[in-house]
């Protein structure tokens, strides 16, 4: 299982942002997107994810093997933290066992999602990856509002991830302390230049 | 998709919105059009059927933008559409929560409304116009809300988009209350509006479901 | 060669300017004969005095908003298949004139309808079918002013270009069915068999085409007004990023 | 509060919303009605002032939840309770603003629709019951958004709590267009109708603002 | 000009997070906040901000004197950056000279912001706090998103602010490289209890 990603180009708002960037990601291991504010990390994952279209290039992965994290949490704040969970579960088909345990919200389990705080809220998002089964995991910026002890408790549970033979993809200003590969994007970053075919053969 | 509906059936009731205030709403039209028409029996009873089908009609519409703006909003779209559940599954649903809650209330209390706007007998097939064609509303609510889950808050454009689109069901499923108010023939149009409910129902989740997956790009 | 050359927006820009001299003279030619020969040169009417020779504009104008939401249809679906871009360029510039077409119809309509039925509006089919359609030009127009991606306004519109033209069919038919319990009669549909002969037939099919070439010719100007937008855009943008 | 009353007729016209939509609504309800009530003339001149009242009402019912829930999603409206605009001023504005993209157009409208509703005359009337009215159902209206501000979507609570505030401005307003049509006197009616405009104008910004703060904490 | 806090107590959603807590700020001073996820960070500098009313004690600041940065940024996603910026110049009374420049927004001026990415909209919304002009900036995990360069640039901002006489006080999990003190609110945790003396009474 690997995922490969050749010469990819991305748009975002009409503009090519990223080009020909290619890698591969074994299972097991880890790749930390890096680049300053307005690199393209998010444009990449949700390239990957399958949310936009590719420019150009190749993306291989397994079918259905995506979960993804977004700047967004997808948490509806008048359930509580267990249905929230919950609900994912049950759209991947699968239960919560113990995983607001792990992700140390156990005593907060039966509070609205809008009684918790920043960083609370933050770990029941990531929650979400757990009861997804999946195994390639997009991460953008997934330790944003984290506190230090919740920002390793996670980079374990990505640990775990990794040792179970699944992959990450993650983007992120703040070292995590996992053993990773590096892939800095400004590398990639393209000469200014309108996406699509007909305003590119035009202007 | 259970877990969906059952979600999207949750929210609806937590969010203080649910079941009890469609129809509020449809209440407060058949409060309204008395007060701004004036009182007449006869007048009302003549006009009541069609108003309580717009009523049905707006009732609907006020609660079309929520289908996908809050899912969108906080990323669970976007996560939904990375989620094993296909889009078109994910639209019906939609469209089926958004029923549950909004046309099916108003088809069981039209009767008692009906009694409110002075008319005189053919509850029964009232309701039965209703419960026919808020189906179609729904669903085609649901593939306006989906062109317009983009947009800032597209609310009267959405009102602007979906309208037209109402008018067949509103026409048919008027007329087959007031036929079965004055007791005339009425098996014309209820064929027509069972026919546009199935087809709305069978083909719209597509279009609405390639819709959404445009919006989110 | 196929025509799907002309997709291209250079080569479309090249020929759709050989030809817009062409389309616009022969337009005005034609409008100018259909006119005036239908306002001065033909008698009045004996029950409708000189009312009648609203028909000239009504009629053709009628037949273009139709004709030119067929276009769009035809454009949307090209667009969704072929992916052109100059086909969802020019459905864009036609909704504009199909509307104005269908306020002219509806205009001249009232002015028809008020020494005709004595009123500005009736509820007749025709005319409340006319109404949505003016309503979904409105929409269709708003929705493509409101998304600002012009790729993914192009999709969208052309999904409610499809979806809508069902509608609207179904509403053509459903109105007629609701007005037919309740109908006013001759009145309102005039009979036009016996009215419209051969004085009026003439000059109106050369109105009629007057206003076909004059469709055309404005769609090809609005296409490239929007081509032209679209690349200043591109530029713009170009500008920007440099 | 200049700045904000810009700010958000900007956003207003941005958002596609705008002028245009609120009219676009008022212009469906008329065409609506008679689909569904049928189209004789009489039968419509009859209810016509009636119902473009009730249409002009829900025209603005449907976009008052934009009034602050845009502003609260975002963290404006907790940014704006701390810079130097009080509150009462932010609320006032905010319902000018909803006045001037939503009620003002309607009010220019409406004679063009009573045509349509095949209303014979009195149409300046009308238009001057809409204008003189409208004020209040923003004014009101923004009170209403600021009590549901906190809530998540209370879009249609918002509307079952409006309703019952709007009925009195709803009665004098289509009171004094039936007059006016009838060439009825009308001078009760619409002093009542500027009354309560002008004490809603006068004395709800205060109610608002303490419910927006209230909601804010 | 001083800010002083006595012996305050504050409540989110019902219930009483923090009291006890005294501090003081002098002009020319930054505080940081530090504490683990939900220690009440954000209630502390919402109860100061005015936005909710304190349960117990005192505040006692300058009138017209605070600034508050929240964890949203309150941007209008169609109106562009300079718009955005101008709008709360405007309402705050001032213009907005040479800000975006400085918050390195210059060559974004003209972009809508929903076309901005995470980072860049993050200081857009921090520029909000120079046209203010108030002495005293509320911040509330303001870097969030923003990469090391960013971090840099907004922590120089905050001194330039300091060293004009400004005050500071930062809710941060990311060392802005500050010279502060630092309170930690998980000295004031309070005992768990409910908010408002007639439910407290009665229970
Ligand atoms: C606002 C009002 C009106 C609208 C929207 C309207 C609409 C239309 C349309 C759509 C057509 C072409 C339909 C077809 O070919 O099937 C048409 C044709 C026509 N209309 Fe009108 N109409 C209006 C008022 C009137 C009035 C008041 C009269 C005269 C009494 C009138 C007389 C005609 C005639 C004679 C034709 C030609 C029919 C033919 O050649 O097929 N219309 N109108
Ligand atoms: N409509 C648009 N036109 C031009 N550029 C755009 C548009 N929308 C986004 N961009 C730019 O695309 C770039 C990529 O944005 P993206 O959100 O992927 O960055 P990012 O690496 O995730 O940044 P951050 O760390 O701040 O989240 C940014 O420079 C952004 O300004
Ligand atoms: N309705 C409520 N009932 C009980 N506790 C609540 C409620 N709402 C919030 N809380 C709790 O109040 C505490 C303070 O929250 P606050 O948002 O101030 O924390 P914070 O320090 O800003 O955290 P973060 O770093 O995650 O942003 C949290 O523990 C939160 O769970
Ligand atoms: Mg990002
Ligand atoms: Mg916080």
């Amino acid at each position: 299982m690997e995922l490969i990603v050749e010469n990819l180009s991305c748009a975002r708002g009409g503009v090519i942002v990223l080009e020909g960037v290619s890698f591969r990601l074994a299972a097991g291991r880890a790749l930390v997107l890096r680049g300053p504010n307005g690199a393209g990390k998010t444009t990449l994952l949700r390239t990957i994810a399958g949310l936009q279209p590719a420019e150009g290039g190749a993306i291989s992965l397994p079918p259905d093997s995506i979960a993804y994290a977004a700047h967004a949490d997808g948490l509806k704040p008048t359930l509580t933290a267990r249905e929230n969970l919950t609900f994912w579960a049950d759209i991947y088909g699968r239960g919560i066992g113990d995983t607001l345990d792990r992700m140390n919200l156990a005593g907060l389990a039966d509070r609205p999602a809008m009684n918790l705080s920043a960083g609370q809220k933050r770990r029941l998002g990531l929650a979400r990856l757990l009861v997804a089964g999946r195994p390639v995991w997009l991460l953008d910026e997934p330790t944003v509002s984290l506190d230090a002890e919740a920002v390793a408790l996670f980079a374990g549970v990505v640990q775990g991830h990794l040792a179970a033979g699944g992959m990450a993809l993650v983007a992120t200003h703040i070292n995590l302390g996992l053993e990773a590969d590096v892939l800095d994007l400004s590398a990639f970053r393209a000469r200014p230049r309108i996406a699509g075919g007909f305003d590119e053969a035009f202007a | 998709m259970i877990a969906l509906l059952l979600r999207d059936l949750r929210l609806a009731i937590r969010a203080g919105g649910g079941f009890g205030l469609g129809l509020a709403f449809f209440l407060l039209v058949a409060v309204l059009v008395p007060l701004g028409v004036g009182p007449e029996p006869a007048l009302l009873a003549r006009i009541a059927p069609g108003i309580l089908w717009v009523g049905a009609l707006l009732a609907c519409l006020l609660s079309l933008d929520r289908i996908f703006a809050l899912d969108r909003e906080d990323g669970s779209l976007d996560l939904l559409a990375t989620s094993p559940i296909p889009m078109e599954g994910v639209v019906a649903v939609k469209a089926l929560a958004h029923w549950l809650v909004t046309g099916l209330p108003l088809a069981l209390a039209a009767p008692g409304l009906a009694v409110m706007l002075q008319l005189p007998g053919g509850h029964g097939w009232l309701a039965i116009s209703l419960a026919l064609g808020t189906p179609a509303l729904s669903m085609i609510g649901t593939f306006g809300a989906a062109l317009t889950v983009g947009l800032k808050r597209g609310g009267l454009l959405l009102s602007l988009l979906v309208l037209p689109l109402y008018v067949p069901t509103l026409i048919f499923g008027a007329e087959v209350a007031r036929r079965g108010v004055t007791g005339m023939e009425l098996g014309t149009p209820l064929a027509l509006l069972a026919a546009i409910t199935g087809g709305a129902v069978a083909l719209l989740p597509f279009a609405a479901a390639l819709a959404v997956r445009i919006n989110l790009r | 060669m196929s025509i799907w050359e002309y997709a291209n927006p250079k080569k479309f820009m090249q020929t759709s300017g050989r030809l817009l001299p062409w389309a616009t003279g022969l337009a005005a030619a034609a409008l100018l004969v259909g006119l005036i020969w239908g306002f001065f040169l033909t008698p009045d009417d004996y029950r409708q005095g000189s009312t009648v020779k609203i028909i000239f504009l009504h009629v053709p104008a009628a037949l273009m908003a139709i004709n030119a939401w067929l276009m769009m249809l035809v454009c949307s679906l090209i667009w969704l298949i072929r992916r052109h871009h100059v086909s969802a360029l020019a459905a864009k510039a036609a909704a504009p004139i199909g509307l104005t077409m269908t306020v002219i119809a509806l205009v001249t309509g009232a002015i028809w309808g008020q020494p005709m039925w004595g009123t500005w509006w009736a509820w007749d089919p025709r005319l409340t079918s006319f109404l949505i359609l003016f309503l979904f030009y409105l929409g269709y127009i708003a929705l493509w002013s409101a998304i600002e991606d012009p790729d993914t306004a192009a999709d969208l519109t052309s999904v409610l270009c499809m979806v809508g033209s069902v509608f609207a069919l179904l509403s053509r038919y459903a109105v007629n069915f609701w007005n037919q319990g309740l109908h006013q009669g001759a009145s309102l549909s005039m009979d036009r068999k016996e009215n419209v002969s051969d004085v009026f037939w003439l000059p109106l099919l050369v109105c009629i085409a007057g206003f076909v070439l004059l469709f055309v010719a404005l769609v090809l100007l609005r296409t490239r007004t929007e081509i032209r937008a679209r690349r200043l855009a591109a530029l713009l943008a170009r500008e920007r990023m440099a």
